[in-house]
């Protein structure tokens, strides 16, 4: 499904964000990505949704060089991708609702299917209760919830989630999680990055470790 | 599908402009004054082309005729002149007729004039030009040609008049060239800077629109609508305006101006140029956003 | 402490001015462009007052006298001409001056003058008014009492020309005013949105500032230095582009222009006008920013 | 220190961010709040800069009532303070250096003072080689590295800080907190709220329990 072949990444000399990394995910896989902070997980991710262009490396995706494709038709491989971002990325001036049902207007979705969408998006994070409230008036793990929501929304093949529990309590944590396992269990690919060492023990199929842009690890599930 | 983008897209662009509605008056504010100062130079320069019209109706070469000159001779020559393709209008000018003329304009000679036993004026033939604007070297031609024929004594063309007409004309044209240029183009980088400071703000918006997997279109036509609706907005305003203005500027300056008040008179804008204004605002908005979002949302 | 607070406010003025430069470039076009209108307006309003000046020295009241009138009587009447309050010049034709005029004006009268044994034209006195505005009435009592001297016989006194001239100084006024006024307060509404977008834009930056410990006029001082930067560098701009103008455009009309070129001849501003340009700049950018901190930033 | 009454929040009806809170903490003492997401914590924390002002009760700081400040007043309690914000508040168009250098500027520090006491921020926080760098350049743990350094710069008489480790890696994470603790023994008294079990059994003096903008159980040091 995700295959990156010697992948580097230089944002600025000297030194790389990411440096020769090789990875397969295969289709339906639930995979942790972990390291210290400025290890280079973020750009790993980056580069799947080609926010980030790496510097060397081939990356292909659901049997496509996405390197290839070009700038206006980036579009189609987002479509299929749900993703939780470090920093969110809300829409501050739109309702919690809005937040969500973006990811569903962008391909036109009728109005009717998209309220329902939404809402049991919105009730699997716990957050349905203020789905016509502002973003900024949620708490920061609220906040953080409905970012996730906003990434399953459109029940993705492939779920892409940065951090998405640092702003969470542990119980809360886990039950994120655990709706992330559900998702994978449809079919969905997962891979999140993480620094907590419990969720990753509770969870972890497969684990992968980058310390200074290299890959240290590679744990088969 | 079509219809709920479509509905996205005018929530979308009404939104827009609610919620950045500060800079929006603001921008409305200065593109309505672009097109209100062009709009009251499309008026001025209307006006100043009509009475260049009236003017030009007094745009007349006097051919004084020998006295005591046959009238079969004098006939020929009235033929010869209204035959000539510059010429619009012939009037024969009877001595009396000159006379007359000549006391209305001096009253102080109306004693000398009495006790002359003869009317010592010769008659003349005033003919009208056809087109104010035609150029000097053939009116001359055509003065010249006349001066050959025996009967003609002497030809008065005052070319003033005419440089006066032409020039007047010739410079309405180009300041109405100048500013409205100016002013377009002011107006054209107002809603391209907007439209760009719209982009700006909504840049990480635009940037999760992106992430979320909109296309390019999705993401710009909200942006265009935008640009259209302040254009059009501006120029309506300004044709508002300017109704005002001309219906009150003139009552305003009031009788005070006598003589002056006919040069500027305002009449309103013809149906035409209304309608091209509010085109063009919408055109130039359309121009303004599409420039700025090429160059902001890569294509 | 001064000094660097002093030097960290130029500092993040120049910041301030230079991230924003697209939005500031835009700014500075629309206020230069106002400014520059407001200039040629002055210009134009300069030149056109002068013209008026010029063509009041052509007001005058022509008295005719009797013919054959006395010597002594004529200096009498010449005299109580010049002793008039409202009389600058006084100029007495001769009957001979008069006949070479009316020739001059019209040159086919020649052989009826030539004709003629005496010279039908009676002496005049020529007063040529102080003060183009002087009201009508009074002028008009002048000419009353004149009028009761046996020796003069008519008086003339175009009023058209003095009615015209003092339209023309007053459209000129009033166009001045108005439109000066609209593009003054465009500025000003320009400079407070500019400001106003740059706070917002750097609403969170503001935040933060207050929130590490930031006094309110820490905080303001930088703006209010980036609208009075932007005020002046307009003006001074639009002063420029104006002395290019007066410049260029002359020659780009040319010769063609005739007896009109003189009327439009563009004269460059005075010094006291040029400084209050660039003064008004600076305060229009001070109370712009001002006007739109005190909205943002509460007191 | 730091006394508050009878504090309560409503933000919106109905509901409350916080209920009926009283805390005293005495100068010197370091001290943690936890609870489950969207429980109150940011809340009470902002109270205390006045970032939010609390429907009833009042809050004394340094023996001033700080509700009784006027508005252009508050300033100088926020000079003796020391924040890390939840969402980190960085200036994106500023440099790392300039990040920092902006506690030190509203009081008019002069620039060779400034340097040195910025550097010695960013070393402690191990960002000092990125100080002519952009924020936007760093990783999110990096970037609340930053914010963390900027908050202890003028050595603060309080340091409020709002899960200040949400985003950095367990071995970082308890280096932070461990010159936080260093900080306190220089007799700053220190607020951080966190998520963060690990941390608060390391090092927790004592812990400050929220549930629903309750205040659940109060340890003494
Ligand atoms: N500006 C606001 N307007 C309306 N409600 C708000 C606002 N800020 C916070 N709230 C609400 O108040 C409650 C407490 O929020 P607070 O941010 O204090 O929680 P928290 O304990 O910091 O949570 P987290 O761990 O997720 O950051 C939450 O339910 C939140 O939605
Ligand atoms: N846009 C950028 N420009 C320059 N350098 C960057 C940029 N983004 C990241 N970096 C650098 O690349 C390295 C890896 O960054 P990345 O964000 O991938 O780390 P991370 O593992 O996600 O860290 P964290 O856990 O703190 O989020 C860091 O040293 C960071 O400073
Ligand atoms: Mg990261
Ligand atoms: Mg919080």
């Amino acid at each position: 499904m995700i295959e990156l072949y010697h992948v580097w990444k230089q944002y600025q000399k000297p030194g790389w964000a990411l440096s020769d990394v090789t990875i397969t995910v295969k289709k339906g896989e639930f995979c942790f990505i972990t390291g210290p902070s400025g290890s280079g997980k973020s750009t790993l991710l980056k580069t799947m949704y080609r926010e980030v262009v790496p510097t060397e490396g081939q990356i292909i995706i659901g049997g496509k060089n996405i390197l290839k494709i070009p700038d206006h038709k980036i579009y189609l491989l987002r479509r299929n991708m749900g993703i939780v971002y470090q920093d969110f990325r809300l829409l501050f001036h739109r309702r919690v609702f809005d937040n969500v049902a973006v990811a569903l207007q962008v391909i036109g979705a009728p109005m009717k299917d998209m309220k329902r969408k939404v809402f049991i998006a919105l009730r699997m994070v716990n957050l349905h209760h203020r789905i016509w409230d502002y973003p900024s008036h949620l708490s920061y793990g609220e906040q953080q919830r409905l970012a996730i929501a906003r990434a399953v929304v459109n029940n993705p093949r492939i779920l892409l989630a940065d951090e998405p529990t640092g702003n969470l309590d542990p119980k809360l944590a886990v039950e994120i999680i655990g709706l992330f396992k559900e998702i994978n269990k449809q079919g969905t690919t997962v891979i999140i990055c993480t620094h907590d060492k419990e969720l990753i023990r509770q969870f972890g199929d497969r684990i992968l470790f980058l310390h200074e842009g290299k890959l240290l690890r590679k744990d088969a599930a | 599908m079509i219809i709920y983008k479509a509905k996205y897209f005018l929530r979308e662009t009404a939104n827009n402009l609610w919620q950045y509605k500060t800079r929006h008056f603001f921008s409305l504010t200065i593109i309505c004054l672009s097109f209100l100062i062009v709009g009251l130079f499309l008026a001025i320069s209307n006006n100043l082309r009509d009475r260049a019209d009236d003017l030009s109706k007094n745009l007349v070469i006097v051919f004084y005729l020998q006295k005591s000159l046959p009238a079969a001779e004098q006939d020929l020559i009235e033929q010869q002149v209204r035959h000539s393709p510059l010429v619009a209008d012939v009037r024969v000018i009877s001595p009396a007729e000159a006379s007359e003329k000549l006391l209305q304009d001096f009253p102080g000679l109306k004693d000398i004039l009495m006790n002359l036993q003869t009317n010592p004026f010769p008659a003349s033939i005033e003919a009208t030009l056809k087109d104010p604007r035609t150029p000097y070297d053939q009116t001359l031609r055509f003065i010249t040609e006349m001066k050959k024929n025996a009967g003609v004594e002497d030809v008065q063309f005052n070319r003033d008049w005419a440089d006066k007409i032409q020039s007047l004309s010739r410079l309405a044209q180009a300041v109405g060239f100048f500013l409205g240029g100016i002013l377009i183009l002011a107006s054209f980088i107002i809603i391209s800077n907007v439209i760009k400071l719209n982009v700006f703000a909504r840049k990480s918006e635009i940037e999760i629109l992106r992430l979320v997997g909109g296309t390019n279109t999705f993401i710009r036509i909200p942006f265009l609508l935008e640009g259209i609706s302040l254009g059009m907005a501006g120029s309506l305003l300004s044709l508002f305006l300017l109704l005002i203005i001309t219906k009150i500027f003139p009552v305003y300056l009031g009788t005070s101006l006598g003589a002056l008040q006919e040069l500027i008179s305002f009449r309103y804008l013809s149906f035409s140029q209304v309608i091209s204004m509010v085109a063009g605002g919408g055109f130039v908005g359309f121009l303004g956003s599409l420039s700025s979002l090429s160059r902001f949302l890569r294509i």
